[in-house]
């Protein structure tokens, strides 16, 4: 059963993420992107990554995605939904791409992952909280410097020449 | 049952379709969603890797980074692309070729 | 007492860092300090020499540092009875140099400096004991060179400096070859001596293509030191260098420079490779041979003062060779002639020390007239004994002592190889005894044309030699006197170092491999 | 040791001149009268000296006489060289000789050298040439003999070229020692062979070793021996270094005289004398054919010639053949008494042509006449009753020259012949060998007859010079007076023998010949007994001859009965050869000098144009060609053709793809991973 789950969620992914990067109209990508990183979220459950998941709904989902709407609907004179954009070169990249994916196919399967079987724990948000206020204190820190350094230029660089 | 390759397997099919959108999209935003797309691949081989050995929460925190990463590039990307509109009145990054004259 | 030779190497070192440092305006000061640098260098070459023990053939004063131990590279210097008279030679010449070069008025400062950069690498050459060593000082010798020469010479001075350095960059180059090639087969190590005692086992029989190792190196080495002699086919950068250098530096690039080369041979080649002598001994005298004669006759055809004179010094190295090449005499199958080793090899080396004096004595005159007159044109004198009798008198005395005159240095020496090398080398000595006819044909035709007859007008306001220049070239004169009338200090100064090495010729000859 | 006087005075004797030359050259000038009284009064010690060490012979009265001393000079270990002195009664003569000329030499120059402008170095000059001289004679070994033989050379380099503002003087000064220097090579060749045979350089240690016959025999002796000759034959000269001789008379007539008669061209003679025992019987051949062709040759040269010098100078050319004749036909101790008595006589005749030149130069000076060759005697004539004493004094030495009895040159002259007369009946095959020594004899009372009538007989040739003539100062008239008394006989034949026609006297007592050391010679004794028997025919003949040269000279020039003019013009093609010295400088300078200067220069041209100039900067230009080849094979070939045509192929490539693709951003990315994808690939295989 969870198996059943488990594919159809990331054919979903998949799929939806394959719409994002081949279809013409960029709202309609944008809502792709949307399943996509739902589909995301979803795998994360199955990670017994309960906190991932979430940040990775709220901070996707609830603010970037919202970002890049924002952006598109900032960025087109908007007639109608179907903002249309062009692809290129899609002939080489594919079969680029293509010819890439099977080596790395191959990689991932040939290669001897090391597995260490564990339980599922209770939750992880623990942990993290645990782990970032003491070995990752640093990185934490400075993640969050960075993020505050790039919202105020975000803000700067958005605000025009006035 | 769902094991590591699996999820490897997804992730390397979503890393390449952000690849693809990346190479292929005119549009910056597009680009920017293809961005995203690797990315999320990124994070789905954190989390699964640190499922796979042993529940190491390490794997979450650089997932977690990430994210925040993610977060202020978008954040930028997109206050630059407004720029680029204002200025250039387009986001095609074809016609955004200023400094290779 | 210990560290006296890294003494003699370090205080011109300093001294050049010293008069690098003086101000630039104050010239005096620059030749005064020059002139006190190697004033006191002579005098702890004059405390070494007495401190000698002339009985000991071996080295002494040895001094031993690692340097560079992943490589086997030492700081050995010594000093033995062939390189103590070349040192004290140096000491006397640089001195004496110092005020010949009294009236240079161009970059003082520079010239001092890399005069006395000059006298570090000559000695450093003459006392090091290590192959590493003798080759960087080797080298840092040919640098202040061709500055020297480059900077303050005469009108060709670039294309003589230029022809110099690649000449002795490329007998260098080969000798850096032969040293690797010593290196390699002798147990990676650089320290001379201890080469020298394995050289005859590592290098018998070995083979590199399908030509004797032994042979090969000898030939690398001697080449390299035949340049710097100059052997005759190697000899064209001598006149040139020599006639467009300014005349302190043509001092001591005849005086002591040329030295090198045969210094090299007798430590380096003799020493090492003994065996070897034997197979390239004709050669060597026959190259001595066409030193001679060539020098000689080319000599005699010139009409440039000092290019006769650099001429002469081909000439009279000639001898020298002839003289090394006598030691095989002590070698069986040529009888066990010690006499004959024992004159020519003495002979050659003495030739080396008044050479030096002679020659440096001759080009000091040179410089004298050519700073009167502004040419060396031989035709264009006539008639200066009239003029300038002392002048007259100093430069007869150095011209006799140059076509070697008995009672000067030059005769004894010239004489002793000349003995020393019959008996093996007889057509050749023969044929060589021209040369004394050709030295004094040189020497007097020229006397006759630049001192005899009658007065030419343009110099009837020449100025005697004065006292400065009298200065530089009375105690060469003495020297020279002295030697010829009583070899014997020199001599036995020399003696033991020179036992030993016939002797281990001599031995060399009963493992030979010929 | 050297307490003994028989050392310390031959040692003082060697060393005081050389004390006075190295006063007198540094201090000269800053002393009273120049210094010359330190030479002067050095020199009359010396011969003072010389005297005593003389009178210590007579006394011993001991043919073997002998005394030495040496040091050691070099020492090696192996290699050896003692230096020393020998003295014995050939060191003692021939010292006496040369203290004895030299001395009149310096009281000779006092006057004659007076006001000259290097007047001190003159002086100092001198001393030199005596002490390489005394060197010389004293020498005990080759070694020192050597040195001072080059010495002498040198110092007769000096005096000759005294005068060097005269192109002529310096030109002979050189001459001298260069042609001295080509026998010098040869004397050295010989010592190197006899000592790389011998092991020794010393007299006696030779003599001895070859007696033994081991060390050296045959044909290298011969050569060493012929070697060592060449030296005596440059400094005697002899013919064909005979060339440097009449040349030196450029120098002042003094030292002509020295040179003549005592020093330097003595030497060569001495040489021979003293190594008489190592030549070998072919050596001795050889040196014999050269003694007599050069007596013949110079006595014919001298017949034709006007310059009084150049008489006296091939004169003396002639007389060292005579010398050199006896050394060669083994009669040597003859040579050594020829060589004493002609020391006397020829400085002698020197002193008194010195005399005549003076007085001719005064004269002419006086008459302001600059354009007359004061030596030439064509201009001479009358000065008999002028100069009465420089003309009794020069008549007595030309008797003795000329082999008149009652003579000193009568007796040597007489042994000689007598040698060479037995010699020849010895060995017929030789017979040209007296045949030369009686034609240079009777060739020798000629010109000699000639000289004195031409100068001092007949009438005066310009009359205005001759009212001028006077007799030299005291200074040259007293050893002109002294060396002329010692040309009579009876000096040589003391104690116990007054008979003018025999040679027995001290001399021949105390010089006695020793055998030739050389296994297989005649000995002394029997070459002795063969000129004994010899003798009368000799001494008859050696008569006939000299009174045919004089009568032939007195009716050519006193009487002038037979026309010098018409045999002149004659015989025009033996008197060009003989007044133009049978052109040996015209054909030296032609086919020895000049062609060996040209070798040097295209030598010196070879080495400086060619060899340098193509072959060792031809390196350099082959380096420089090469390096341009490389430098353009570089540039057009690597840089423009590869890296330029790669970067151009690459702009070619890029504007295609350009043209596909525009250059964009992700075009890149798309190779970045197309890159990647090859090293994926790469790395797999």
């Amino acid at each position: 059963m969870a198996d059943i789950v488990f594919w159809i969620i990331s054919a979903l992914t998949v799929m939806s993420a394959a719409f994002v990067v081949l279809n013409n109209q960029l709202v309609y990508s944008a809502v792709a992107l949307l399943f996509t990183l739902f589909g995301t979220a979803g795998l994360y459950v199955f990670l017994w990554a309960d906190f991932i998941a979430g940040i990775q709904i709220l901070v996707y989902v609830g603010g970037i995605l919202v970002l890049v709407i924002f952006g598109i609907m900032l960025t087109n004179k908007i007639k109608s939904v179907r903002i249309s954009h062009k692809s290129m070169q899609q002939g080489v990249g594919g079969v680029v791409i293509f010819w890439f994916f099977i080596f790395l196919f191959l990689a991932l399967t040939k290669a001897p992952w090391v597995v260490t079987e564990a339980i599922e724990p209770v939750g992880t948000v623990r942990g993290i909280g645990i782990l970032l206020l003491t070995d990752y204190l640093l990185p934490f820190e400075i993640i969050s410097v960075l993020l505050l350094g790039a919202l105020i230029g975000a803000a700067v660089l958005s605000r025009g020449d006035s | 049952m769902n094991s590591l390759d699996s999820y490897l397997f997804i992730s390397s099919m979503l890393f390449c379709l952000g690849l693809f959108g990346v190479i292929t999209r005119r549009n910056a935003i597009a680009v920017l969603m293809g961005v995203e797309l690797i990315l999320n691949a990124a994070n789905i081989n954190f989390v699964a890797f640190s499922k796979f050995n042993g529940m190491n929460l390490d794997g979450h925190i650089f997932a977690l980074l990430v994210i925040v990463l993610a977060a202020a590039e978008a954040a930028v990307a997109l206050a630059i692309i407004i720029n680029i509109y204002n200025n250039m009145n387009t986001v095609n990054i074809d016609d955004v070729s200023e400094l290779k004259r | 007492m210990e560290n006296i030779l890294s003494l003699l190497i370090w205080i011109p070192i300093l001294g050049a860092i010293i008069v690098a440092c003086l101000p630039r305006d104050n010239e005096n000061l620059v030749r005064y300090i020059s002139a006190a640098i190697t004033g006191l260098e002579f005098i702890v070459a004059i405390v070494l020499w007495r401190a000698f023990d002339p009985v000991n053939g071996s080295m002494q004063f040895m001094e031993r540092y690692e340097w560079i131990p992943s490589l086997n590279i030492s700081y050995i210097l010594g000093v033995d009875g062939l390189s103590l008279p070349m040192v004290l030679l140096t000491a006397m010449l640089f001195f004496i140099g110092v005020f010949v070069s009294w009236n240079i008025k161009k970059a003082v400062k520079g010239y001092f400096a890399l005069y006395l950069l000059l006298n570090a690498g000559v000695l450093g050459v003459f006392l090091s004991l290590d192959f590493f060593l003798f080759y960087i000082f080797w080298e840092v010798m040919l640098l202040p060179m061709y500055f020297l020469i480059g900077m303050w010479g005469g009108p060709q001075r670039e294309y003589a400096a230029i022809k110099f350095f690649l000449y002795t960059l490329f007998g260098s180059v080969l000798m850096l070859i032969g040293i690797l090639g010593l290196y390699f087969t002798c147990g990676k190590t650089f320290d001379i001596l201890l080469i020298m005692e394995r050289a005859p086992e590592a290098l018998n029989g070995v083979l590199w293509w399908g030509m004797s190792a032994a042979k090969v190196i000898w030939v690398l080495l001697f080449i390299g030191f035949a340049i710097k002699v100059p052997v005759f086919p190697f000899h064209t950068w001598l006149p040139l260098a020599h006639v467009e250098a300014p005349t302190a530096i043509s001092v001591l690039l005849a005086g002591i420079l040329l030295k090198l080369g045969v210094y090299g041979i007798i430590r380096v080649n003799y020493g090492i490779m003994p065996d070897q002598v034997y197979w390239f001994a004709a050669g060597l005298a026959f190259l001595g041979l066409v030193n001679v004669i060539w020098g000689g006759l080319c000599a005699l055809a010139q009409t440039d003062l000092k290019k006769l004179v650099a001429y002469s010094s081909i000439n009279h190295m000639g001898y020298s060779l002839i003289g090394i090449a006598a030691v095989v005499a002590a070698g069986e199958m040529n009888g066990s002639d010690l006499k004959a080793a024992q004159a020519g090899l003495s002979g050659a080396v003495f030739q080396m020390f008044n050479h030096g004096t002679i020659s440096a004595m001759l080009f000091i005159l040179v410089g004298v007239v050519y700073e009167r007159a502004h040419h060396r044109d031989i035709d264009g004198f006539g008639g200066l004994a009239s003029q300038m009798p002392i002048y007259t008198g100093i430069t007869a005395l150095a011209f006799f002592a140059g076509l070697g005159l008995p009672g000067f240095s030059g005769f004894v020496s010239e004489a002793m190889c000349f003995i020393g090398a019959f008996p093996v080398f007889k057509a050749i000595v023969v044929l060589s005894t021209i040369g004394i006819l050709l030295n004094a044909a040189y020497f007097l035709w020229a006397f006759q044309r630049v001192f005899f007859g009658e007065l030419n007008e343009k110099y009837k306001d020449m100025k005697e030699i004065n006292g400065l220049e009298l200065f530089t070239v009375i105690p060469l004169a003495i020297i020279t006197l002295f030697f010829g009338i009583y070899p014997g200090p020199y001599l036995d100064l020399i003696k033991a170092t020179m036992d030993q090495i016939i002797e281990k010729i001599a031995f060399a000859a009963s493992y030979g491999v010929m | 040791m050297i307490e003994n006087p028989m050392i310390l005075f031959p040692l003082l004797i060697l060393f005081l001149p050389l004390l006075s030359f190295i006063i007198v050259i540094f201090f000269g000038n800053k002393l009273p009268r120049q210094g010359d009284w330190v030479a002067v009064g050095s020199i009359v010690t010396t011969f003072l000296l010389a005297c005593y060490l003389f009178l210590q012979m007579f006394l011993n009265y001991d043919p073997d006489f002998s005394h030495g001393a040496s040091f050691s000079w070099i020492n090696l270990g192996e290699f050896k060289i003692n230096l020393g002195i020998l003295v014995d009664n050939l060191t003692i003569v021939m010292l006496l000789i040369v203290t004895l000329v030299s001395s009149c030499t310096h009281i000779f120059s006092l006057a004659y050298m007076k006001g000259d402008i290097r007047y001190n170095r003159y002086f100092a000059y001198l001393g030199l040439f005596t002490f390489s001289m005394n060197g010389i004679v004293l020498a005990d070994n080759l070694i020192s003999m050597y040195m001072s033989w080059e010495l002498v050379g040198v110092s007769s380099y000096l005096l000759i070229g005294h005068w060097f503002e005269k192109d002529s003087a310096a030109n002979a000064s050189k001459k001298a020692f260069l042609t001295n220097r080509v026998g010098d090579i040869g004397f050295f060749i010989g010592i190197m062979l006899l000592y790389s045979a011998v092991g020794a350089f010393a007299f006696n240690p030779i003599f001895e070793s070859i007696a033994g016959g081991q060390a050296i025999a045959g044909t290298t002796l011969t050569i060493a021996g012929l070697g060592i000759f060449m030296g005596a034959v440059g400094k005697s000269s002899q013919f064909p270094l005979h060339i440097w001789l009449p040349d030196a008379m450029e120098g002042p007539t003094p030292v002509s005289a020295l040179m003549h008669a005592a020093t330097m061209v003595a030497a060569g003679v001495y040489m021979c004398v003293r190594l008489f025992p190592i030549f070998t019987p072919s050596a001795l051949i050889v040196i014999a054919y050269i003694g007599a062709i050069t007596a013949i040759l110079a006595a014919l040269i001298a017949v034709s010639q006007n310059d009084i010098k150049k008489v006296l100078a091939y004169s003396t050319v002639s007389q060292l053949g005579f010398m050199i004749l006896a050394v060669g036909t083994g009669v040597y101790t003859a040579a050594f008494f020829h060589l004493l008595t002609h020391a006397m006589f020829k400085a002698n005749l020197f002193y008194c042509s010195g005399s005549v030149i003076h007085s001719m130069h005064h004269a002419l000076h006086k008459a302001h006449d600059h354009d007359t060759d004061p030596q030439d005697m064509r201009n001479m004539g009358g000065f008999k009753d002028k100069m009465p004493i420089t003309y009794f004094s020069m008549l007595v030495s030309t008797l003795a020259i000329a082999g008149v009895p009652l003579f000193s040159g009568f007796l040597s002259k007489d042994a000689i012949l007598a040698g060479t007369l037995s010699f020849a009946q010895h060995h017929p095959e030789h017979f040209l060998l007296p045949f030369f020594g009686f034609l240079a004899a009777a060739l020798t009372a000629f010109y000699m007859f000639r000289l004195i009538f031409m100068t001092f007989h007949g009438n005066p040739n310009i009359k205005s010079i001759v009212k001028n003539i006077h007799e030299s100062p005291k200074e040259m008239t007293s050893p002109i007076v002294l060396l002329g008394s010692l040309s009579f006989f009876i000096f040589y034949t003391l104690p116990h023998n007054f008979n003018p026609m025999k040679d027995k006297g001290w001399f021949t007592d105390l010089i006695v010949p020793r055998n030739s050391a050389v296994p297989g010679s005649l000995t002394s004794n029997e070459i002795a007994e063969y000129a004994h028997h010899a003798h009368y025919l000799a001494m008859g003949l050696s008569l006939i001859v000299a009174s045919i040269g004089i009568l032939l000279a007195y009716l050519m020039y006193q009487k002038k009965v037979i026309s010098a003019k018409n045999i002149s013009e004659k015989f025009g093609f033996f008197y060009d050869w003989s007044l133009n010295k049978f052109y040996f400088d015209e054909n030296y300078n032609r086919y020895l000098y000049q062609p060996f200067l040209r070798l040097a220069h295209t030598i010196s041209w070879l080495d400086w144009e060619f060899y340098d100039k193509y072959f060792i900067n031809g390196f350099g230009k082959l380096t420089k060609l090469l390096s341009t080849v490389s430098g353009k094979f570089d540039y057009s070939g690597i840089d423009q053709g590869f890296v330029d045509g790669f970067g151009r192929a690459s702009n070619t490539v890029g504007k295609l793809l350009r043209n596909v693709q525009t250059g964009r951003l992700q075009n890149y990315l798309l190779f970045v991973v197309a890159g990647i994808l090859v090293i994926i690939i790469a790395q797999a295989f």
